[in-house]
This record gives C-alpha cells, structure tokens and sequence, in this order.
C-alpha cells in the first residue's frame, strides 16, 4: 500500500488544476495546464496499480474521514479489481482528450479545460468513491461540466442536445437520490461494505423498488433501450473531448453502478428484474445496430453504435454468471477505447473537411494512408475481429448468453452481425472506394499530435486483444464475490 | 508457441509484415524463401501436438500435426511458394504482405486443433484474402471485394455463434469429429459456415463473383486456399454426413452447368472450382477411408491444376488485357508456352490418364462405386466430361484457336512461365507415380488408378465428349469461328441467341451474387432498418420528450390563468383557505 | 512454333488431323469393349459400366445433355430476366 | 437580569433605524446608510449570540424566548439584512436612502422578534411590523406605476392574511383561553386530537395565515407581481427573510403550540408543500422576466422547506432551518446578480451571452443556480438531502417522489438561464463593473453556497429545533 491518500489525490488533482486554469489561464498556458493536470494525475495514479493485490476482492487503498457525522455519511474512497481499469481509462482518456482538443478548440479555451478537468475529477471520483452518497456526488458533478462541454464547444444543435443530455440525466439521478435516501433511512449507513450486511434490512418488495429507482439512473446513463434517445444528439453534437468523455466514461457510468449498487444490494430486485432486463439489453443490441445502419452522419453512426455496444454488456452483466458479468466489463473497456479512437478519429477528419455526412466522404485512403490505416484498424476492432479487443469481450459475453438462454445469444450475434455491417460499410463508404471530388487537395493525412493521440489506444486495442487476462485477472476475485456473495438473495 | 515446434502460419504472417521493409533482390528472395521455409518447416514436422497455450480456461491447440493436417500444409505451402514465384514480379507491397498472411492463415487452419484458434484464422483468411480482391483498386473489384467480405463475415458470425453455442453446451472448445453433435444447433451453424466457405451452392455465389475480379496474381492464392481449407474443415469434422454427399454430387454438376453459359475465361475457370469441390464434399459426405483418402488427393492435385489454369488465364488477362471468351482467339500463335502448360493444366482437370486428376478423381467415384451410389455415380462421372468439355475443349478452343481476334498477345514474364511450369511438372508427377501422393493421405491406400478398365472407359469418354463437342460446334456454326457464328446468327434475323447469352445472361450471372446481396441482406435488413430508425426518432424519443412539452404547455396554461388582479388572487386565497379547512376538518 | 500453325491452317493438314481424331476415337471405343474383357481386368461397380463401350457413350451423351440442358436453361432464365427487367 | 436584555439585537436594530430616520435629510451617499446598516446586522448579530449564550430565557412573562432555534433565525435574519442592505446600493437612484434603511432595518426587527415569540399575539405583532415595512418597501419606487400596483396587491392581499391569522389566535385563545404556546398545548393535551371542529379551524387559519408570509400555495398569488415590481434587493429581502421567518413561525406554533394536532397539521403542510413546489416550479417554466421566475421558484423552495415540518419531529424541523439557512444565501445571491446586472438582470433575454463578456459572475451565478436545483456539491443539494430525508423517514415516499420530479422541472427553467449564459450570443453590451458591497455580497453567498455544498454537516449542530 502507498504511503499518501493516492485515491484522493488522484481524483481532486484535476479540480485543482480547473481552478489554476480559472485563475490565471492565458489560452496558451491553459493548455498547458491541463495536459500538465491530466498528465499529473495519470502519474499519481500509476501506485495503484502498482501496489494494486488481484488476489483480494475487497476494496482496496480504502480512505475514510468523517464527513457529515450528524448523518454518519463519510468521505470513503477505495477501489477494487471491478472499479481500477475504469480508473485507468479515465486518467488515460483525459490526457487523449487534452491532445484532441488542442487545435479544435479555439474559444473559450480557460472554461472548456477548466470544464474538462472538472469531468475528470467526477469521473475518477465516480469510480473510487466508496459510499453511495460519494458515489451519487460525483455521479451529479458529472453533470454540469458535460453540460457545459456540449452546449458551448457542440455543433449546431448543441443546445437542444445539451438540455435533452442534462433533464434526461437529471430524471434518472433523482429517482437515485429517493432511492439512497430510502436505503439510508432502512439500512442507517450508505457504504458499500457495510450496505453488504445491512441489505438483509431491506424487504425484497422494497428491494424492487429501489432496484427500478436505481435503474431510472443507470439505465439513462448506458443507456438502455428505451432510454437512449438523448445519447445520439449528445453525442452528435458535442465536441470530440465531449465524445469521447461520453463514450469512453461516461456510459460505463451506468454499468458500473449496476455492479457496485443494484447487483450487491437488492438482490431480490435484481432477481425480479432479471427478465425484464435481459429482454430490453437484447432489444437495444438489435434494435441500436439496426439505426446505426441506416445514419448519414458519422458520429451519429458511432453514436448509435454505442447503444448496441452497451447493449451487450448490460446483457452481460444479467446474465449473472462469471463468463457473462466478466465479459461484459472487459467489453466496458473496450468499447470506452474503441469508441473513443473513433471519435478520434472522426473529430480529426472534421477538422479538415467540416463535415459529418459520410456522403461527403469516400477514397480517402488515396491521401490518408496512415490514417485509413488506423481507422480500419478501429473499424475492425468494433467489428469484433479476432485478434483485437472487443473480441473477447462479445465472445465472453455470447458464451454467457448462450448459458442463460440460447435466444439471448443468437441476438446478440445478429448484433455482432449488423455490427459488423455498419463498421465495414461506413469504413467501406468513407476511406475506399472513389475519391470525393469535395476532398480532392485537402491535407488529410494525420499530424504527429494527432498520431500520438491515436497511439495509446491503438496499442490498448491490440494488447488487450491477443492479452484480455491483463484486465480479467482484475476481475476474476471480485466478480466471483460478486457473483457469490451479492446476486445470490 | 514451443520452441521444438515452430508454427509456419505464424512464420508466414510475422515473416509478410516484414516484407515492406526489404527492398529490390532482397525482398524477392525472401518472398520465395519465406513459403520455401515454411514449406520445410512442415515437412520436418512429426506428428503430435504443439503449440498448446491455455486461455480463458480453455485450453488453445495451434499445432495439432497429424496425417491429416500435414498432407494439406505441404499442398498449401507449395502451393504458397508457386504463387509467390507467379506474383514475383508484381511491384505492389501490400499484396505480397496480403498474400503471405493468407497463406499463412491457411496454415493456421490446418493446424488449429481448437476451435478459438481456427475462428482467428479463418477470420484472418477471410480479410486478407478479400484484400486480394480489393487490392485491384478498379471500382468493380471494389464493389466484388466489400461483397466477398461481408459474405465470410457473415460466415464467419456463424461459425463464432455456433463456437460459442457448442462451447456454452459443452464447455469444450476442442475441434474434431462433430458426429456426436450431428442435428443439434451448434453443428449445424458450424457445419454451416464450412459450407459457406467450400462455396456449396446456395451459399457458393461469391466465389464466381470475386474471383474473376480478384488481382492476376491474387486469383491464383484464392482458388487454392480458402475453399480447400473448408473441405480440411470439413473431413476434420464432418466426415460422413450423409448431407453432404447430395450437396456435392449437385454441387459438381452445378458448376459444370454454369460454365456453359460463361463467358468470362477466368469465371469459366471459377465455376469448375466449385465443381471440382464438389468432388471432395462428396467424398467427405461418403467417409470411406477411401473417400476421404479422396477428397485429400483430389484437393491436393485440384490445388495444383486450378492454379495453373488461373495462372494461364491470368497470363493472358495480363499481356492482352482480355477477359471476355468472344474477343480472344488465336492466341495460340504468340502464346504457345503458355498454351502448352495451360493444357497440361486442362488435362489434369479433366482426369486424363498420367494427369494428376487421374489419380486423385477416380478415387472419389470409385468410392462412390464402392458402397453403391449409382446416381452420385453417374452425377459425378457426367461433372468430369463436363469439365473436360469446357476447360478441355471450350477455354482453350476460344481463347487460343477460333477465330484469330487480331490480339498479339505475348508471353508472360519469366517467373510467371516458371511458376506454370513448376505448378505443371507437378501436375504429371503426380500423375505418373500417384504412389508419391497416396503414401501421403490420411488412411492406408490400396487404391490403382491405372486399370485397364478405368484407363480405357476414361479416354473413352473424354474422347466423346469432345466427338460431341465438335460435333455440336459445327451443327453450330458452319464457319468453325465463334465470332463469325455469331454474325451469321444476325444475319439469319434469329432472336440472336449468343447475343442473350452474352448480355442477360453475363449479367445474370455477375449480378448473381449481387441478387442475393441485394435480395436476402441488403433489402430486408435496410427496410428494417430505417422502419426502426423512424419508430426511433417519431416514437420512442418522442415519447419521453413528449413528457417534457407537455410540462411546458401546462405551464403556459397555467401561466396565462394568472390574471393580475388583485381580486383574482384574493379569490384564489380565499378558495385555498376553505380548502385547507375543509381538509383539516375531513382528515381527522 | 510454326508447326502447330501450319497444321491447323492448311486445310488438308487440317482435314488429316481429323480423320486421325476420329480413327483414334474409333480405336478407343473398341479398345474400351475388347481389353477389359480380354484380360479379365473388369472391377466395374455397376451393371450398366459393363455395357459395351459404356464410357464413350456416357460421354457423348453428357456433353450433348450438358450443352442442351445449360442452353435450356439459359432461355428459360432469359425469360424471367426479360419479365423481371420490364416489371 | 431585566427581560429588555432578552431583545438586544432587536434594540439595536430598533435605535440604528431610529438613528437613520432622524438623520436621514443629511444622508446624501448610499455607502453611509448601507454601513450603518451592515453594521447594526452584524452587532444584532453578535448580540443575539450573546444572549443566548446565557441559555435558554423566556420573558415579558413568557411571550418571548431567547432560545437555539430563536438565535440560528436571528443570526440569519441579521445575514439577509446584511447582504440586502450590500445589494441595494445599485438601486437606490431617487429613493430616501435614509427611510429605506430605516425601513429595512424595522422589517428585519419584526423579523427577530417574531422568531423569538413564544405567544400568538406578539407573533402577529412582529410580523404585522414586518410586513407593514414590506408593503412599503415594495413600494417605495414611487415613479413606477408596477411598483405601487405590487405594494397596492402586496397590502391588500396581506391584510387579508393577517385577518385570517388574527381570527385563527382568536379562535384558539376562545378554545383553550390562552395565546401562549406552553399554554396551548397544556389545554390541547387535555381532550384527543381531532375531536374539536373549532380547534382544526383556528390551525388551519393560523397555517393558512403564516402559509402566505412564506408564500406556500395556494396562499403565493401575491409574491410574483411583489417581487417583480419591487427592486431586487427587496424582492431578495423579501424571498429570504419573510420565508425564513414564517418557516420559523410555523415550525414553532407546530411543536410547540398545536403539537397535539400534529396528524392534522402534517396532513395540511403535505398539502401546501406539494401544491407549492409543483406549481411553483411549473409555472416558473414559462416567465421571461426574472425576477418573477425567482418568485415562483421561491414558491417551490417554500414547499420544499415545509417538507421538513410534515414529519412534526424536531429532526423535521432542523432540517427545515438547514433548508431555510442555505435556502436564504443562495436566493439572495441569485437576486445579487439580478442587481449586479441592473436593468439587464431584470429580464431573461438579459443574460444571453453573459460568460462571454462577464466570465466570473457568470460562473458564480451558474453555482446558484446548481444550488437552487439541488446539484451536489452544493448547498442546495445538502438542503434537498435533509429535507427529503425527513419526508422518507416520516414516510410520504410518494411526496419525495414528486418533489424530486419537480426538481427536474426546475432544471429546466434554471438551466436555461444557464443556457442563455453559456451557449448564446451576447445581444447588449457588458454590464458595467458592479460596486464593491454587490461583490462583498456575492462573495459571501457563493461561500456559504459552497461551503454549505462541501461540508453541509457544519450546520448541523447549530440548527436545534425548539
């Protein structure tokens, strides 16, 4: 174990930042505040890891204060093999967004990294936080500062997509607010260990209850079949650092609270919900796969691939089984890499041709070659492709779905199909084929930044591939307690 | 991997990316020597089983060598190194690089004793293969290529699905005989897949799609791998399903009856593929030691001959830019090597004694004779007098003799005319002393090809055929020139029969692939599609945002009720306070 | 490779190569009826492989069949296509 | 010790207003008067910290108590005059400065004294003085015709409440033959809840009336025109102090007074509060000027203060003074904005483009209005979790429900402003810099905003209800 608070620090190093870059950020220094900021805490998160045991389940680099002792609520922060790869992700995604934003953004520049490092913190803090008040404060502090990234750096329909993205958010979480009140007046404490034990206080009516109130926040944050329609505009429209906090953090958000809250706590809610919930993950698989083939606009395509891709590991965190519930947060991860190379690499292509129609594409591997390169590389990953990361990820999640309920799997391999589909064709219809006349004499080709941007995540996407157990022997201690100790009523 | 066993899969793959890197003499050596070594590799192989790596809990097989799987590596690495020599030339990096990755997938496949491993390449075989076609950078190979990819992704979900169906049932990811699973879901998604990719007719029309439009050099690769390793697939696990029996024999006959109606040398030549295939799903379908001893053979020679046709037709494509049958003709003047080595290639097809499909065909219909499948029997016999009759007598007739089209077509470069000749001595080695082959295959081989009988009914046919097929060309045209044939055809004001054949009819066939593309996936998924992306925007989201307005419409409501009066207010006030009484007085 | 030229442009050439392919037809067919039966050498399957010259009319037959039945079934294809076009 | 030292900080208040009335002719600049003014605030303060630090008095036999709960209202009510006073230098072209402090000063006296009643009668008193200076306050704008429409409404509507109110202590004074609290509920225990008609009358004329003072529906009709006719300090003044007090009040006479009833008065506040934060925040979806959308979302905040009241425990009733507490810094912060923008605060279309021109406020107002939704971490969050608390654990789980359904609805009109802030083109020129009181104002509302967010439990020890 570590010496300092290294969680703390971890998380609240970017709010300090903001607050350097609010004071005295001539744009040129604040963007070099906040990479120093995202690079700095990448750095002082690296001990966890480090000194990270995958032996135990239990959380781990536990942090606890007193915080509002009239309530017993405290400050506890600690992180377990289910929470550090998200960790991991969101440090290393807030230094790519960093790069991202470099050129792209232009106005505002104080209040944009400002907004961003404030998302990291929530982001980090989210994932560390070991309570349910803590957990629900970042899950809320998340709000504004994504709120602010899409409505005032978004594109043209930034606004209505904005407020669509904050009510939609909003809804969900209050129901959540409700329900953690509900559990701390029955159960008297908010931490998730203690919550463990005290479950037992809550009826398996009221369970189901606060499962459904839990699920109005979660399932808006994936987000689940019905739910989703904020996810394309948001998406869509918000700026590439935007995209990719949504894609690459944000929707795990939702997930990860079914594996922290709904799964160790309610139990019996969980049971009830089961069907229900299989049901609606399957639809969103297909159902998401199906828009995404037919959408003109790139971002919007990989937006609604995300409700697909999400689509899978809510259906594999339900299926309540090792194979299933692993597979599912391995694939959080991939998609959070794979998505957010995309829209990478959308954002750069953007930047020269302004344009988000894939019509407006096509041959742009005449010009491009690294670029195509990369991007058929993405392209393959979301598509599945042995050999890189979300592989082994659906693979795992199908295997657990054939175990529940063979249905469940054949969905979800037709979404691997339609996945594919979409990928290869919108790959097909922008980078083969004939050269657009509109692209002829733009300067495509990537730029050292820009390919240093891409790298991590092209590595990740090829190391996790051929090594997924560099993630799943994370897993395997907590997912089995998990499994043991929480589903089970 | 272990170190006492190196996979040549691997070797080829690793070895191709590095391939950009050299330059000029050096690369080309290593082109040939990478297949070369590959090609030792598995011949200093023993059997057993290597390369075994555990993950996920499972346990990975990269290196199951048996007889079996060592007989079709050394076909597939000759076969890499002969397509190597042909491509030597070809200045284009990321052919080579695709090629050798294919290969090296083929290898891999071989190899693959576990069902994780073959999915990896059978995958890596179906990209880098389609890269082969897309490589051709025309918009038409583009188009074929998308195609060909999503037809072996489609594939290739299928096998994954019914992986992981079989893997969930039985938690064993092991790949061999399937029998034991016979009728359940799982085989028959496996079971599919491998047909998909043995182009077995209905699911077989992306091969006469792509091929023709693949690279000259790529075409040699495709016609030798991708099918052969699915019928590897096949014996390793589907030996003995009666199914596949009947979907060979047709499948044999299929092709032999769409290359009549084909136009396209090297389409003609991808049709017989498919039927020449059909042979060896027969043979599998049949499982006799014999049998499968049969398919072995025939796809070892097959692969051997069918590259060398494709490298003849290639040749040709490649000096005089033809294609189309109807524009070729007396080529035989400026090209006699490569006619001279074509024909060997034709021959060996065709099954002409001393030939290597001699040897290798008859043991499929001997054992379809042997346990009394009359009609398979006959089917079978009446594909190989078709073969004989198009690619024996109706390619080479057109392309070569006929009517002289006034192309000067020259011989290929030198590596190409090696290659063809290498690809030919191999063809009549095999031919003569068949015993190099048979001490080769799988089971223990009692099997003579060379017997009276067989020699002499064999020429016999052949020999008719072609008494049939002249005979036929001159009730035809009384000018013996194709072109002519055609002229006196609009000159007789008939409904010009060739002509329909040559329009509708290529269009027909180059549009067939695309019918199903368009017909069975493309139509129905994208009407769905947009059915749901509209459901989506018009109801799902306007739903809940539907929530929202109406909040907003309340409120103006509301909002226009407040007069401003003061009396209004009053009123309100008052009303609320007797409703506050009459509350506290109800609720007590 | 003149040779191979000459022989097929010089009609009389041409015409001997012909009579020599149907001489050699001949020889074939009758050498498929003797042999077999002279040495003994027959492992036919079948009954009907043990019809004289069996393999030289299923031959012929094949390839007439083969050439009539694709060309049927050309045209009939030809008239959907026609149909399918117009509609 | 003499019962006058009870009232302390109300002297002072009583002397400084005296002492601005008669020098009022000679006050010629704002700064004098607003001086004055913070620093009788901050001396009643102290002075009310003082004396309840002798622990807990009653006296002028028994009609005023100096206890916890009196003093956390005082030192409030001593805050919103401060930062009303801060705020009001923007707005006092043309306005007696003297006579408005003077004013200001008397409304928050009445304000103190009411929070320490501890008998019906001096309760009405006080508030009558506050709202009588009130009435004049809103409007004290002479030239403008909506102020004077707004105080003439004010009135009306107020005496009208104060009617109401009278008759309720009447009644109960003819029930039990005693206006004081102890008093009361020593008659009350004697015959069971609910059996007495006239009783259940005399509360519900007694919440109605104290239910108008913190402008709970259906009593809220006056506030929107008030506050839009007055200036934004006094709407402000008028939004935080009347509120807290008449929580106060209603908190008090709740336990302390009709607590046998408390079935009844749980059944009337749910009532009240539900009306209240529905409409309140429904109705605000649909104003263009601010300050009336502030009133209305006044009117929700009232229904969620009186959330804490329904479960009739003293946890109930902290939590209603915590959501009071942080409740009065961030509305008055609000309408500190409106001030610090002048006449381009007034209306909505007012803040388009504001982060562009003015980054800072924009960014301070942004936090009120995360904090009047109630998005962590600030102090609005805090305040929402206590209240909401209180209602689960006395059980109206449906109420919670739909309180946090409409906080979304908030949302929504609140980050519009928001909205027109950050993500739309600014159409007037910057507002000038804003003078240093606004900023000291600003400043201190965003602090305890945020601080109130961070450590919310810091007030907790502190708001002991009676």
């Amino acid at each position: 174990m570590s010496a300092y608070p290294v969680l703390t620090t971890t998380t609240f190093l970017p709010i300090i930042g903001a607050a350097l870059i609010l004071l005295f950020g001539r744009e040129r220094l604040a963007r070099w505040l906040a990479l120093a900021t995202t690079l700095g805490t990448f750095a002082v998160s690296i001990p966890v890891y480090v000194h990270f045991n995958k032996g135990s389940n239990a959380l781990q680099f536990v942090e606890t204060a007193a915080w509002i002792p009239s309530l017993n609520i405290s400050y506890g922060m600690g992180v377990d093999g289910i929470s550090l790869p998200f960790i991991f992700l969101a440090t290393l995604l807030s230094i790519l967004c960093v790069g991202a934003s470099w050129a792209a953004v232009q106005t505002r520049v104080r209040e944009f990294y400002a907004a961003l490092m404030i998302a990291e913190t929530a982001m980090i803090g989210l994932f560390a936080a070991s309570n349910l008040f803590l957990f629900f404060v970042f899950w809320e502090l998340m709000l504004i500062p994504v709120f602010l990234l899409i409505g005032v750096w978004g594109g043209p329909g930034r606004v209505y997509a904005a407020v669509k993205f904050l009510i939609f958010t909003l809804s969900g979480s209050v129901l959540m607010l409700v329900g953690i009140i509900v559990i701390y007046r029955t159960c008297g404490t908010l931490d998730f260990k203690a919550l463990a034990v005290a479950r037992a206080s809550l009826q398996p009516a009221q369970q189901a209850w606060l499962f459904a109130a839990f699920l109005a926040a979660f399932a808006v944050k994936v987000p689940m079949f019905p739910v989703h329609t904020w996810l394309p505009n948001a998406h869509t429209e918000a700026p590439t650092a935007g995209s990719v906090i949504l894609a690459g953090i944000l929707l795990k958000m939702g997930a990860y609270g079914f594996l922290r809250v709904s799964l160790p706590i309610f139990p019996h809610g969980v049971q009830l919900f089961l069907k229900p919930m299989l049901v609606i993950s399957a639809v969103a698989i297909v159902w998401g796969a199906y828009v995404t083939l037919v959408q003109t606009d790139v971002k919007r395509l990989i937006a609604f691939s995300s409700v697909s891709h999400m689509g899978f590991v809510t259906l594999g965190i339900f299926t309540l089984n090792r194979t299933g519930v692993e597979g599912a947060i391995l694939q959080m991860v991939n998609h959070g890499i794979i998505s957010a190379a995309l829209f990478l690499c959308i954002g750069m292509i953007y930047e020269r041709t302004h344009t988000r129609e894939i019509k407006d594409y096509g041959g742009v591997a005449k010009t491009a070659p690294i670029y195509s390169t990369l991007l058929a590389l993405f392209c393959l990953a979301a598509a599945g492709t042995p050999g890189l990361n979300s592989f082994i990820g659906e693979f795992l999640i199908i295997g657990g779905a054939f175990k529940t309920q063979a249905w469940l799997g054949a969905m979800a391999v037709w979404g691997v199909a339609l996945g594919t589909a979409y990928v290869i064709w919108l790959y097909y219809r922008m980078v083969m084929g004939e050269m657009n006349p509109a692209l002829v004499g733009l300067k495509l080709e990537l730029n050292a930044r820009e390919v240093a941007t891409l790298a991590p995540l092209v590595f990740l996407a090829v190391f996790l591939g051929v090594y997924p157990d560099s993630v799943l022997s994370y897993l395997h201690a907590p997912v089995a307690q998990l499994l043991s100790a929480g589903v089970t009523p | 991997m272990t170190l006492e066993w190196l996979h040549p899969g691997l070797l080829l793959i690793v070895g191709a990316w590095a391939l950009p890197l050299l330059k000029g003499r050096l690369k080309r050596t290593a082109m040939l020597v990478l297949p070369a070594a590959a090609l030792i590799d598995c011949l200093l192989m023993t059997p057993g089983t290597y390369g075994v790596t555990s993950f996920l809990g499972q346990e990975l097989v990269f290196g199951r060598v048996d007889r079996l799987s060592l007989v079709f590596s050394y076909v597939f690495s000759i076969m890499g190194f002969l397509g190597m020599v042909y491509a030597l030339h070809v200045k284009d990096d990321s052919q080579h690089v695709a090629a050798l990755t294919y290969v090296g997938g083929a290898l891999g496949v071989t190899f693959a004793g576990d069902f994780l491993s073959l999915y990896v390449f059978w995958e890596l075989m179906a990209i880098s293969s389609s890269l082969l076609v897309l490589l051709r950078r025309e918009t038409s190979a583009v188009g074929a290529g998308f195609r060909y990819l999503l037809v072996h992704i489609f594939g290739g979900l299928l096998l994954l699905a019914g992986i992981v169906l079989h893997w969930s049932q039985t938690g064993s990811l092991a790949f061999g005989d399937m029998a034991a699973y016979s009728g359940g879901l799982a085989w028959a998604m496996i079971l599919a897949a491998f047909l998909l990719n043995a182009a077995v007719p209905p699911l077989g029309a992306w091969l006469p799609d792509a091929y023709p439009e693949a690279t000259v050099t790529g075409a040699v690769f495709m016609t030798a791998f991708t099918t052969k390793s699915a019928v590897y697939a096949l014996l390793r696990g589907f030996a003995g399903t009666e199914l596949l029996v009947w979907l060979g024999a047709v499948m044999a006959v299929y092709g032999v009856v769409y290359a009549v109606l084909e136009n396209d040398a090297r389409r003609l030549l991808a049709y017989h593929i498919i039927s020449q295939v059909g042979y060896m799903v027969c043979g599998v379908g049949i499982g006799t030691a014999l049998a499968t001893n049969g398919a072995t053979a025939h796809a070892f020679a097959h692969i051997l001959y069918k590259a060398l046709l494709f490298m003849g037709a290639g040749a040709v494509l490649q000096t005089t830019g033809l294609r189309k049958l109807n524009e070729m003709g007396g080529l035989y003047k400026t090209m006699p090597i490569t006619l001279g080595l074509y024909m060997i290639g034709a021959f060996a097809i065709s099954a002409v004694p001393l030939f290597s499909g001699f040897v290798s065909k008859s043991m499929v219909v001997a054992a379809a004779g042997e346990n009394h499948r009359a009609v398979i029997f006959l089917m079978l016999t009446l594909a190989s007098a078709g073969t004989f009759l198009h690619t024996g007598l109706k390619l080479p007739y057109y392309m070569f003799f006929g009517k002289d089209s006034g192309k000067q077509g020259k011989e290929p470069p030198g590596n190409m005319l090696v290659a063809m000749g290498l690809a030919a001595a191999a063809c009549i080695l095999i031919g003569v002393f068949p015993g190099l082959l048979y001490e080769r295959l799988p089971n223990p081989v009692d099997f003579v090809p060379y017997t009276l009988q067989h020699v002499t009914s064999t020429l016999g046919m052949l020999g008719f055929t072609a008494l049939g097929f002249f005979l036929l060309l001159k009730q035809l045209d009384p000018v013996p020139t194709i072109s002519l044939d055609t002229d006196w055809f609009y000159r007789r004001g008939a409904t010009g029969l060739l002509t329909l054949v040559r329009g509708p009819l290529a269009r027909l066939e180059y549009g067939f692939v695309g019918e199903i593309y368009e017909f069975v996936i493309r139509r129905p998924v994208l009407g769905a599609a947009n059915l749901f992306r509209k459901l989506d925007s018009f109801v799902v989201d306007s739903a809940i945002v539907g929530v929202g307005r109406s909040t907003q419409n309340l409120s103006q409501v509301l909002r226009s009720m407040v007069s401003g009066n003061a009396q209004h207010y009053g009123l309100i006030m008052a009303a609320g306070v007797v409703a506050l009484l009459a509350v506290a007085i109800f609720v007590r | 490779m003149s040779f191979l030229q000459r022989q097929l442009e010089d009609p009389v050439r041409f015409a001997r190569i012909k009579r020599l392919f149907y001489a050699g037809l001949a020889v074939v067919a009758v050498a498929e009826i003797v042999l077999p039966r002279l040495f003994h050498g027959t492992e036919s399957h079948f009954s009907f492989e043990d019809f004289p010259a069996w393999g030289s009319l299923y031959g012929l037959v094949s390839c007439v069949a083969i050439i009539v039945v694709s060309k049927l079934i050309g045209k009939l294809w030809l008239m959907r296509r026609e149909d399918y076009y117009d509609s | 010790m003499s019962d006058l030292a009870l009232l302390i900080p109300e002297l002072i208040l009583v002397g400084m207003s005296l002492a601005l009335i008669l020098v009022a002719r000679r006050i010629k600049k704002t700064s004098g008067a607003t001086f004055a003014t913070v620093l009788a605030a901050i001396a009643a303060a102290l002075a009310s910290g003082w004396v309840s630090s002798w622990g807990t008095n009653t006296g002028f036999a028994g009609m005023i108590i100096v206890d916890g709960y009196s003093q956390f209202f005082k030192v409030l009510i001593a805050a919103t005059l401060a930062l009303a006073a801060l705020l009001s230098v923007r707005t006092l072209e043309g306005i007696p400065r003297g006579e408005y402090h003077a004013l200001l000063l008397l409304a928050a006296t009445g304000m103190m004294l009411a929070v320490s009643a501890h008998d019906l009668l001096p309760l009405y008193l006080s508030l009558e003085l506050m709202t009588l200076c009130s009435y004049i306050l809103v409007g004290i704008r002479v030239e403008r015709p909506t102020s004077n429409e707004a105080a003439i409404k004010y009135f009306l509507l107020g005496s009208f409440a104060s009617a109401l109110l009278i008759y309720g202590i009447s009644l109960t004074y003819g029930i039990t033959g005693t206006t004081d609290f102890p008093g009361i509920a020593s008659a009350l225990s004697g015959h069971g809840p609910g059996s007495n008609v006239l009783l259940l009358v005399a509360i519900g004329l007694v919440a109605a009336g104290l239910a108008f003072k913190i402008a709970a529906v259906p009593l809220h009709a006056w506030a929107p025109d008030a506050y839009q006719g007055a200036t934004a300090p006094v709407a402000g003044f008028l939004a935080a102090g009347s509120k807290a007090v008449g929580l106060a009040a209603l908190g008090r006479v709740c336990l302390a007074a009709y607590g046998s009833e408390s079935h009844v008065l749980s059944v009337l506040l749910a009532g009240l509060a539900g009306l209240s934060i529905i409409v309140g925040s429904v109705i605000a979806l649909s104003q263009t000027d601010m300050k009336r959308m502030l009133a209305y979302s006044s009117i929700s905040h009232a229904g969620y203060a009186l959330l804490g009241l329904i479960a009739g425990t003293p946890e109930g009733a902290s939590a209603t003074m915590t959501y009071a507490f942080f409740y009065v810094f961030m509305t008055l912060g609000t309408f500190g904005v409106v001030v610090a923008l002048g006449e381009r605060g007034e209306k909505l279309d007012g803040y388009r483009g504001l982060a562009a021109q003015r980054p800072g406020t924009a960014v301070i107002m942004l936090l009120f209005l995360m904090s009047l939704t109630g998005i962590p971490p600030t102090a609005g969050f805090a305040a929402k979790f206590y209240v909401i608390l209180s209602v689960v654990r006395s059980g109206h789980i449906a109420l919670a429900v739909l309180a946090v359904a409409c906080s979304v609805v908030s949302a929504f009109f609140y980050m519009r402003v928001a909205v027109l802030m950050y993500m739309n083109e600014a159409e007037q020129p910057a507002p000038s810099r804003f003078p240093a009181p606004v900023f000291a104002a600003l400043a201190v509302a965003a602090l305890i905003t945020v601080i109130g967010g961070i450590s919310p439990g810091s007030l907790a020890a502190w708001a002991v209800s009676p």
